[in-house]
């Protein structure tokens, strides 16, 4: 007869009601002793900062009609983004969603491609075409994304698979959102990476809303970690704004699938702190959630930590953000100026330039892909 | 007749009184209910008629198709809202084999309706400007409409809320707020019939066959050729399954000369479909071949650049007719 | 950090190796004293003898090339697809897959009906042009699947849907098979289901076979039932080859979907005793495990039982065999002289006769839809 | 050359010998490993080349498909297999939103390659008997080829593996172990090219355009016109995306007679397509209207008795024909 799982007889808690009770305690095992020096720590300091400034700017274009389509914010969640990224060594392969700035960020893109790709310069990345962060190629590190969510999920599947095959000892590390988790394609990828063990890492970015939709009507779980319980596969829940914990989270959930333990299931509770994309304000979201996730703002209290535990002085942080400030408005003068694309080229690169299949045969080596 | 109102406002009153009229109606979708729908399509819905016929879902089309399916076995008249056409590409599976197939199979209609905002020219790159129509065009069963005035939009969701089968309803989001194509519209129920195509202006030197919001293109292109003397027919198709054969046969032997525009991309576009039709039907009236306008073999641009080289536009129509004419 | 969840660690049996390990422990509330009359008992034994003998009938006709195309034995399963649909109201609604011939037949199928399906005759449900079980409509109870797997989840959640909106007091009863759990299809119907805790009880067939693939290539769990998890949900674990115990959990099942408390999930666990399909001889299935399931014969099982316990004596229970083949051979010579379809029969009915919807306004009165 | 070969031996074969000259070819699908496929074309395939490269997968068709994009990302050369081409349905967001499109937006190639068993004639009723085709014609960045001849098995299976872009392989099963078509195949490593079609046959008098298994129906025919005095070509597309418009202009220009036969349904198939490059590059020469022998407008039906009237065959390509030539 039926037995009744834990989370069945739990009701959500209505969206605004409780707003506190929903934020998870931070389990003891996130807060280790740091093990990153204090380079590092700015480092991580240097990217939320930006990660921030840049959206602003976005923010500002998008208002003077220089952005246009979605623009989405990732206010609130930059922690997510920044610490997960740094968590990831060289050679992993990281595909971001649309609020995966910061992520970006740390693997290396520059703010003057953001600038180019929002207001679809000739040479940004997708020289026009593509919007939004859908761009950065596998020689980077990156898989962007298409729209169409849960996509990524057995797309990276098959980035883990591959590293496996050519030895290269990769995590492959992807974000979702909470509502995407109920996309067929985050169960199938999830399905498939589970049973071959493939060393990836699905990061839950819990911000509580799917545009309108809140989490409560996406799903009856309190942790969407346990959706981890219909694969037999690691979890976790980590405060999404606490970006050590991320880090400390990350690399962990990393070194599991890097162990063959994979695929891991993270999730991170955070709050998106603006509307859905730029033309939405949010207005269905409770004043009183709102407010109490203010206070959590994830570059505030990264700055309460550092100045708090004496890594830097005010002084320095207010360095780092002039430095910033400094490059964007460099970055965005180069993209202001940059030419946009010739029209013509829209319909060019739909297929790879002519090729003679048997010609090829000579010149194309087989490259190597190692079995693991 | 009231006020002119949007091509939005026509919707939203179709499916609004289909709603009163009907008990059997609801809707289901991503952020249709408090929300009231990305482009505020079934604003103030959720407020009148109430969760139990305004639903909100996860995020999971081939959920919301497969449950919409579900309920209209049950005798429901479910509407399943995509927030962007675009992903109804995750439904596509349900639409296709199980509710194209069900009436065929066992003799169980599907009277479902998917909607949602189609077609480009608002700057939303390749995954929110999508054209799927032929994906459904090509599988019997469907129908699919494209309504490209205002008072079509309403009477098409209503006839499409009325239909004992599956229908596609494409509302181009270029056309909901566009001021030009607010309309004032009978205060009575009215629908217009699935399968009949809409002579938007007669003439008879040559055809344009096109839907959605070509036909601003086509027609703006026949003013300019009525100032030269030449005499444009312009046939809005409005419905794409089932084609009406009929029409399109009749505007190709009154002028002899068909140009077909449409938005989505050229191969295996309708057009190729439309050109078969009249090579059966009325092949020996053809002074010319019959000639395509439409977007090119690729993704729908996002740059402005871009996005306007991409789409047919009245130029372009106009070039194509001149050559066509010059034959 | 991550936690490991509790079936992280465990590997699943490989096949073969312990398939009496994998053997469900009889859950000790799933073998109640039954509330089943005498005549109700003997009636679920005269559905598995008929599910058993129509589908041997089947398999010979389809050695004499008159059935053809895929021909699916429930083999080994019958107690499933009895016992369940014998759990079942009235006004409930039962989407049979394709290996559920006995469930059909519980919920008034006759067996006629079978034969001129699988040999595509003119009065056939399909008439000649759907096969297999894909047949009986919603005004018997009924949802046919198509062969697409999973698709049957998000449908049966939107019967659920509307039963509830129509005030029916109906629960939505499907099956799926262990590898069909890995589609979309699932995940998005139970995710929809969940949130709307719908009256709807999806019953998985864990046969520990996929065609060719066994349950360890689909998932790491051992338990499928376990994918309740992930939405919150009652679960269950029942003794597919125990047709009392299958009655029982289905009917507890129902129960709480009734009641509010579904989806639920159950899960029997059975094996698959002949191949995929007709053409199939499993020779991937390992001896020994064939051999132990055997043993385990659902009829048998369910014989030894009534003749233990004393509900009935050979006799009878010869009697009812007697019975059923003479109630097959019958149907089966009616089936045999029918007509196949008229040809041109194929291209009818894709859509509804052409209807005025202007005109159908004034006839058609809006049917009553309560709302719940 | 060897021994003469099935249909599916040769596509075994093509497989076979890209897995072995380059390591990066890899491949994934439903039981394709310990079974060696739903109809064996990959048996053996396990034993030799492992499970590394070889992968029974779940049943998720999405799943296969994107992992499939993923790998291609990463440098691989997967080879997707649907145990019926039907199932592809469920893979239709990934192959068309994602494989199709990513070139085109960031310049990352995805040389995947998708096959299955595709077609009806072998009463596998609506859904293992489809004919997916335009859903990918339509769709801008994929290729898809259909092989009809079992040396076309071979030499395309290899050149889609080679392609540096998404290709839809459709392996037709009632050509599968056809005797009628096997072949002896040359020893040494070829290629068919990719957008190349046919001429299976010479003639002046019509042209039949076709592809798939539809090819025997178009030769039976053109052997009985033969008889008669009439000479037909036979063009045979082996690819449908990109097509070959030259050589249907080509053929078109030499009879003026065009039959377009196929095995897809009729409306939205590929015949207007071919309908439409016609009426632009070849119209003046045309004698008669383009005119199709397809399917009818529904699903594939199980009973010999339907099937065997749906589909269509020598006599029905007959009768087209020669009401063609009489036009
Ligand atoms: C398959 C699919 N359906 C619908 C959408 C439209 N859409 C874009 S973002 C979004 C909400 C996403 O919510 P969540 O996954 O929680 O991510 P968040 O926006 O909160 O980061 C929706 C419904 C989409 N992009 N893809
Ligand atoms: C979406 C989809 N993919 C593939 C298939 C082909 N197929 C038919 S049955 C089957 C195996 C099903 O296994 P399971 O779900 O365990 O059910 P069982 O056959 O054991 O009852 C497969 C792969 C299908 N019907 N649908
Ligand atoms: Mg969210
Ligand atoms: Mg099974």
């Amino acid at each position: 007869m039926p037995r009744t799982s834990r989370n069945a007889a739990k009701k959500h808690p209505r969206k605004g009601k409780s707003a506190e009770s929903a934020h998870p305690k931070r389990p003891a095992e996130s807060l280790p002793a740091s093990a990153l020096s204090k380079s590092q720590l700015l480092d991580l300091y240097r990217y939320l900062k930006l990660n921030r400034m840049i959206e602003e700017r976005l923010s500002a274009l998008y208002r003077q009609g220089k952005v246009q389509g979605g623009l989405y914010s990732s206010k609130g969640q930059e922690a997510i983004s920044v610490g997960s990224a740094y968590a990831l060594a060289t050679q992993d392969v990281l595909a971001p969603m649309i609020r995966n700035l910061g992520a970006m960020l740390v693997r290396g893109v520059n703010p003057v491609e953001f600038f180019l790709q929002y207001m679809q310069k000739e040479g940004s990345p997708c020289k026009g075409r593509d919007t939004s962060l859908h761009f950065g190629g596998i020689d980077r590190g990156f898989v962007p994304p298409i729209s169409h969510l849960g996509t990524l999920i057995p797309v990276l599947s098959g980035v883990a698979l591959a590293g496996r095959m050519q030895g290269k000892n990769l995590v492959a590390l992807t974000y979702i959102g909470d509502g995407a988790t109920s996309t067929g394609d985050f169960h199938e990828g999830l399905s498939l990476a589970s049973v071959r063990r493939l060393p990836l890492v699905v990061l839950i970015e819990n911000n509580r809303w799917a545009y309108s939709t809140p989490v409560s009507a996406q799903s009856l779980l309190l942790d969407l970690a346990d959706k981890a319980r219909a694969y037999g596969i690691p979890q976790g829940v980590v405060d999404g704004n606490d970006v050590l914990a991320v880090h400390e989270a990350t690399s962990r959930a990393a070194d599991l699938a890097r162990r063959g333990q994979g695929p891991v299931l993270l999730e991170a509770k955070t709050m998106r702190m603006r509307g859905h994309s730029e033309h939405d304000d949010a207005w269905y979201v409770p004043e009183e959630e709102r407010r109490f996730w203010e206070k959590r703002d994830p570059i505030l209290l990264y700055e309460k930590h550092l100045l708090g535990t004496g890594v830097a002085i005010k002084d320095e942080l207010s360095r780092i953000e002039s430095a910033c400030a400094a490059q964007i408005d460099a970055d965005l003068a180069i993209a202001e100026a940059a030419p946009f694309p010739r029209p013509e080229s829209c319909v060019e690169d739909i297929y790879a330039p002519e090729q003679d299949a048997s010609e090829g045969l000579a010149e194309e080596a087989p490259r190597a892909a190692r079995r693991s | 007749m009231g006020e002119p109102i949007t091509y939005l406002e026509a919707i939203r009153q179709g499916l609004w009184e289909e709603m009163e009229r009907d008990e059997r109606v609801f809707m289901l979708g991503e952020d249709i209910g408090v929300y009231g729908g990305a482009f505020k399509v079934t604003k103030g819905f959720l407020e009148k008629f109430g969760q139990d016929r305004i639903i909100d879902t996860p995020i999971a089309e081939s959920g919301i198709v497969g449950a919409a399916i579900g309920a209209s076995l049950m005798g429901m008249r479910p509407v399943a809202e995509m927030q962007f056409i675009d992903f109804i590409a995750c439904a596509f599976n349900q639409i296709t084999n199980f509710a194209a197939k069900s009436r065929w199979r066992y003799g169980a209609g599907v009277p479902i309706v998917i909607r949602g905002p189609s077609g480009g020219g608002v700057r939303g790159g390749p995954f929110h400007s999508q054209n799927p129509e032929m994906y459904y065009v090509h599988t019997p069963g469907l129908k699919v409409v494209a309504p490209g005035t205002t008072y079509d939009a309403k009477g098409l969701i209503k006839a499409a809320i009325r239909d004992e089968d599956p229908v596609i309803y494409l509302e181009h989001k270029y056309l909901y707020r566009l001021p030009r194509i607010k309309e004032a519209l009978p205060e009575e129920d009215y629908v217009v019939p699935i399968g009949k195509a809409a002579l938007r202006r007669e003439g008879k030197d040559i055809s344009m066959i096109t839907y959605g919001a070509m036909q601003l293109h086509c027609m703006d292109a026949a003013e300019t050729l009525d100032k030269e003397g030449v005499s444009s027919e312009v046939l809005d198709l409005r419905t794409l399954l089932p084609l009406d054969a009929e029409a399109i046969e009749a505007t190709t032997k009154k002028t002899g000369k068909v140009l077909i525009v449409h938005e989505d991309t050229r191969t295996g576009g309708i057009a190729g479909e439309i050109t078969a039709l009249i090579n059966e039907r009325a092949f020996e009236f053809l002074d010319g071949p019959v000639t395509r306008v439409t977007s090119p073999d690729a993704p729908v641009p996002y740059s402005a650049a871009l996005e306007d080289y991409f789409l047919p536009n009245s130029t372009k129509v106009l070039q194509a007719a001149r050559g066509l004419l010059s034959y």
